[in-house]
């Protein structure tokens, strides 16, 4: 009960947070390219609801929601997304370089498929220590195409390493469709080529990525290997903030298919179901919404006012 | 003449190029749609035989492009930003690079990889290393970075003609850029750098983004009476040193100016050619303005303060008087 | 049933060829690297059998196989293993980089993994210049893991090309176990991570090689796809020549495992099984032997008296 | 003091640093049986969980090690010959590299990635090129290239005990070369060159299998009464510029030797360094030596004709006098 609130809370912390993200980005506030999470929260909540804060996790160049997902602080990403000193890298990484190692959280990353093999290597770190952590790398189903999957899988199932691999499957890459490029339906059928257990799973249902992400969780920590999870899930945006002005009417996706995936939003899954069951009122959920939405204001709030890293600041940060 | 972007004149340069010769095609993640390299809208005029959206696997698609090229075809391999050429660096130097001479000349591999290079728009480390040095260094490739519209044209038209590999790098910062370019069927040979700007006392070489930089630079000089002339080698290599060496012979002084970072750069390679070649025509030390030898920073402030700066240069040549 | 003789004849070559070379190196007479193809044999030529000349292989580092059942030429080859002028490289390639273009055959590769993403290329250029041409990919089983191996196969799946991939599995990468560096037993597995067919076949039986490459080659030139091949088949020599001299005792195949695998000669076998079948004399197999025998000794000669390449040829072969 | 060959002193730096530091660990392809850099024999004093024989994944086993060296382990990855490197390039250079610098100092990577670098036996083009340029003009690594088994003993120590990414590169060719190693805990310190010769008439930069033909010829020119002073910068990044300026200082005669290719090599960083900040000592053009612009021919002949020689290193002396 209490962890369906914990789910739901991330979830509703991402998408508050990205919402405003996407505001911001069209106000020219932000620098950068943005890779907006909306849509597939469901996925990042619901496997670091099973996580440890020692447990560690590796994102990609859409890496908002995973960060906040592992319990990431709001100020010093907003921070981070406006360049400022107090932003968790500095104003050094910027949205796809977003991390926190103090919650396990060991980076977003700008190359597709750059970040599984990190994730593989923090679950060797885990086994050679003699500790139980476990790692989680999380990637796209176009990442799942590029070498380092493919080698990272691999090496983690050999080794027999505490790691899950979660592809969130949106169906996309950029703008173009997976079927073009992947030459299998299901990710998750590719777990066969590396001998170990494949699953496929809801990615818009909360509950049910929590379930899997659980059992994969309890193999790893057992020392029984990886597992393969494949969420599938959508983006509700673009694959970048500003792609409609971008493509310049270049579409991609047909109106059948938006308006269907609309209909799939794992927030409002999710807030229907723990009425049912329940788990708590539309006054709490509402409470809880202007909690979130005031932390958020908050945050853009601390990073207008944070200070601008000095520019000598390059020369710091580089070696030890 | 005409005024356009960079990117449509790269468009342009393709849409010619495919049109001329049929064994020309074009593939890359998104090519169809276009993501940066000005391929959108070739999908309608040449179809999926020709413009064709890869899997993200730059290594399998280099490569691929390289048994594409030694069977007879010229493919050109968008593979969007510079620093993903590090994933398919194996299959370029190995195998497109290679090829021909490890097999004692069996093979030509008439390929064209394109991607953008460099920093400027705060696209984070990932996406922002300026990394024509690799390729400088590395045997038997070909490297073109143009510094404007125009000149991206006529070098893509001479980059997709030529028998050998080559690295297309379109500086990321130039993309929208626009520039006059002349009509018809504008051809920019490789190998053949171009005097941006005349001077008397200072020979500067920048390439890509930093011409403009070094152009900027020229007029604020200008003004204190410092006549500077700025050469654009266009192709990194083979480049024009000649050029740069006569330059130097009338100027006495000498400025490099790049984007990549400063060791084993490009400009240390200017510089070294010029000590090296017209040691004795130098008043002064040769001077270099390079990225600063850190990451690429998202900051806009940070990522300025990385990317040499009009200042800077200034700076430079007011070092070598 | 000439097939068969045909098939037998470039494992011959291949096998003739070979001991050459091992003893040629054994006598420190080749500069380099050797990688032999002795036990390997009825995979290169069960499959190049079913090619056309215009076909194209991109082969590996044990490359000197591939080359002979291709249809390369013996003096070119000998002459390119010592370095000599009149090599089919001028003495750039060396024994990791011979190619013969003219016949299709785009190069030996020292980068393990490292031809495959080019045999692709071929096939990809095949479909393009509509011809009906196929390309073959040999490969390893340490190379299956390689990003360029996933990469490749995927990229051949989703665009349909004529291309067949065929894992020499002889259970070694160098000197380590399959099994403790690759996730799967069976190579061919991986297939279905592409949506292509994988088929397993026995490496040492020449026939049973030819009849899968025959259905996966006419799969190919009829626009059907690719085929992952894996070929169960093992190396009667070391990883490397020199190997046991380099290894100082360091001993990784068992005596049991060595013994097996002799039993399963791919020579041996299709010899026994061509006089039973009728489809050649003791006495036709004999003089087969020698004339072959007798070509090799021929190229040594062709190499020994071939001209020493000059210095200055190093700046040839450039650019176009 | 004891002779031992350049394999053997790694081996013994290896087993040393891991014995002393139960975080350090080693993994790679075969470093179990050991293919080169001296890994054999470790795994029967370390175990499995120490020496890791790894699948033939570059990319993935150089990724994982960023992952495990930011988690609190020291890796060394031996990814066996330094062209092997371009297929891990990528996880290199944005992950290992950069993680401290773009996540703002909250991650430290120490990790060292061992090789073997450049040619000399007829290993071909895809095994022989010298790779350091490229790990040179990246930013945020240090580079290695000792020139004798006592510097390997010493600079392997350091570098596993440096918190920062470090290639070490062997080269090839020294592989079974042997020198006296001091006894007990020989370290070198990252980044302080040596004069391997004294000399007031001219100065040799030079790194890794190029010392010794530096020496050579400096012996050579010696006949002639030239004296040349021979420096080895040991490490590549951060480089001991001060030692070599000194020198040239002194010397006012500079030649830069360097097993690379020419374009972009060490040989350029060195002139370019020389001639920018040593220009007023200098007496005459400094001189490049570096490996001929092509991939590696497979022929004894012609890899030696690519090489750089002692012929071609007493050539460039003599064209400095
Ligand atoms: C190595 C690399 N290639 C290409 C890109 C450009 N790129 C950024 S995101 C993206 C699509 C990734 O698709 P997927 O893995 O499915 O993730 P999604 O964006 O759908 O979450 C691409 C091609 C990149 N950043 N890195
Ligand atoms: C990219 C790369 N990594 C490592 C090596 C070193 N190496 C050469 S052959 C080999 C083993 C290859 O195993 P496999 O693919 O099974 O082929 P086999 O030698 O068994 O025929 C290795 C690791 C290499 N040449 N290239
Ligand atoms: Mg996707
Ligand atoms: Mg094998």
């Amino acid at each position: 009960m209490e962890k369906i609130l914990d789910i739901y809370t991330r979830m509703l912390r991402i998408r508050r947070f990205e919402e405003q993200v996407g505001v911001l980005f069209s106000q020219g506030q932000l620098p950068g390219f943005v890779h907006l999470y909306v849509g597939e929260e469901a996925v990042g909540a619901g496997v670091c609801a099973t996580l440890r804060n020692d447990d560690y996790i590796v994102s990609t160049h859409r890496g908002h929601g995973h960060v906040i997902a592992k319990g990431g602080d709001f100020n010093r990403m907003m921070a981070e997304l406006f360049g400022k000193a107090t932003g968790y890298c500095k104003g050094k990484g910027g949205s796809m370089h977003i991390a926190d190692f103090s919650i396990g959280m060991l980076g977003a990353c700008g190359i597709v498929g750059g970040g599984i093999p990190m994730a593989v290597g923090a679950g060797l770190s885990a086994k050679l220590r003699g500790t139980d952590q476990v790692s989680v790398s999380f990637f796209g189903d176009g990442a799942s195409n590029e070498g380092s999957f493919h080698e990272s899988v691999n090496l983690a199932a050999v080794q027999n390493l505490p790691v899950l691999f979660v592809c969130e499957n949106n169906q996309y890459g950029e703008f173009t469709p997976m079927e073009k490029v992947t030459g299998v339906r299901d990710i998750a059928l590719r777990a066969q080529g590396y001998g170990i257990p494949g699953v496929i799973v809801d990615g818009t249902d909360a509950l049910a990525v929590y379930e899997v992400a659980q059992t994969a969780v309890a193999r790893a920590r057992a020392g029984e290997g990886p597992t393969l999870i494949e969420a599938k899930t959508h983006r509700k945006g673009g694959h970048a903030e500003g792609e409609k002005a971008f493509l310049a009417g270049g579409v991609y996706r047909s109106a059948e298919e938006l308006a269907q995936m609309q209909a799939k939003d794992p927030i409002v899954l999710l807030h229907k179901r723990m009425l049912e069951m329940g788990v708590a009122t539309p006054n709490d959920l509402e409470e809880l919404d202007q909690t979130i939405t005031q932390a958020v204001v908050e945050s853009v709030a601390f990073a207008r006012r944070s200070p601008d890293p000095k520019p000598e600041s390059i020369y710091e940060d580089m070696w030890v | 003449m005409a005024k356009k972007t960079y990117v449509a004149a790269i468009k342009d340069a393709l849409a010619e190029e495919m049109r001329r010769d049929s064994t020309v095609f074009l593939m890359g993640e998104d090519v169809r749609l276009g993501v940066f390299a000005g391929t959108r809208g070739l999908h309608a005029e040449f179809g999926d035989a020709r413009v064709i959206d890869t899997p993200i696997s730059e290594l399998g698609v280099a490569g691929a492009g390289v048994g594409a090229a030694v069977t007879g075809l010229r493919p050109i391999v968008d593979l969007m930003f510079g620093t993903f050429l590090y994933l398919a660096l194996d299959q370029i130097v190995q195998q497109a690079a290679s090829a021909r001479y490890m097999f004692g000349g069996q093979a030509k591999a008439p390929i064209v990889y394109m991607v953008q290079n460099g920093g400027g728009i705060s696209a984070g480390a990932h996406h922002s290393q300026a990394v024509h040095p690799i390729f400088m260094n590395v045997p038997l490739l070909k490297v073109v970075m143009p510094s404007n519209a125009a000149d991206a044209k006529g070098l893509l038209k001479a980059a997709i003609r030529d028998d050998n590999p080559v690295i297309f790098l379109s500086p990321l910062s130039l993309t929208g850029s626009r520039a006059d370019i002349p009509d018809g069927d504008h051809f920019v040979p490789l190998g053949k750098g171009e005097i941006k700007r005349n001077g008397r006392d200072v020979t500067i070489c920048a390439a890509g983004a930093m011409v403009q930089k070094s152009l900027l630079a020229a007029e604020i000089l200008a003004k204190d009476g410092i006549e500077v002339e700025v050469i654009d080698p266009r192709t990194l290599k083979p480049w024009d040193e000649e050029m740069v060496l006569e330059s130097v012979a009338r100027t006495g002084r000498f400025v490099a100016v790049d984007e990549s970072k400063p060791i084993c750069g490009a400009a240390s390679e200017w510089a070294a050619t010029v000590s090296e070649k017209a040691f004795s025509f130098l008043k002064a030390a040769p001077q270099r303005v390079s990225g600063k030898d850190v990451a690429s920073p998202f900051s806009p402030i940070l990522e300025s303060a990385v990317i040499p700066s009009v200042d800077e240069v200034v700076a430079a040549v007011k070092r070598v008087m």
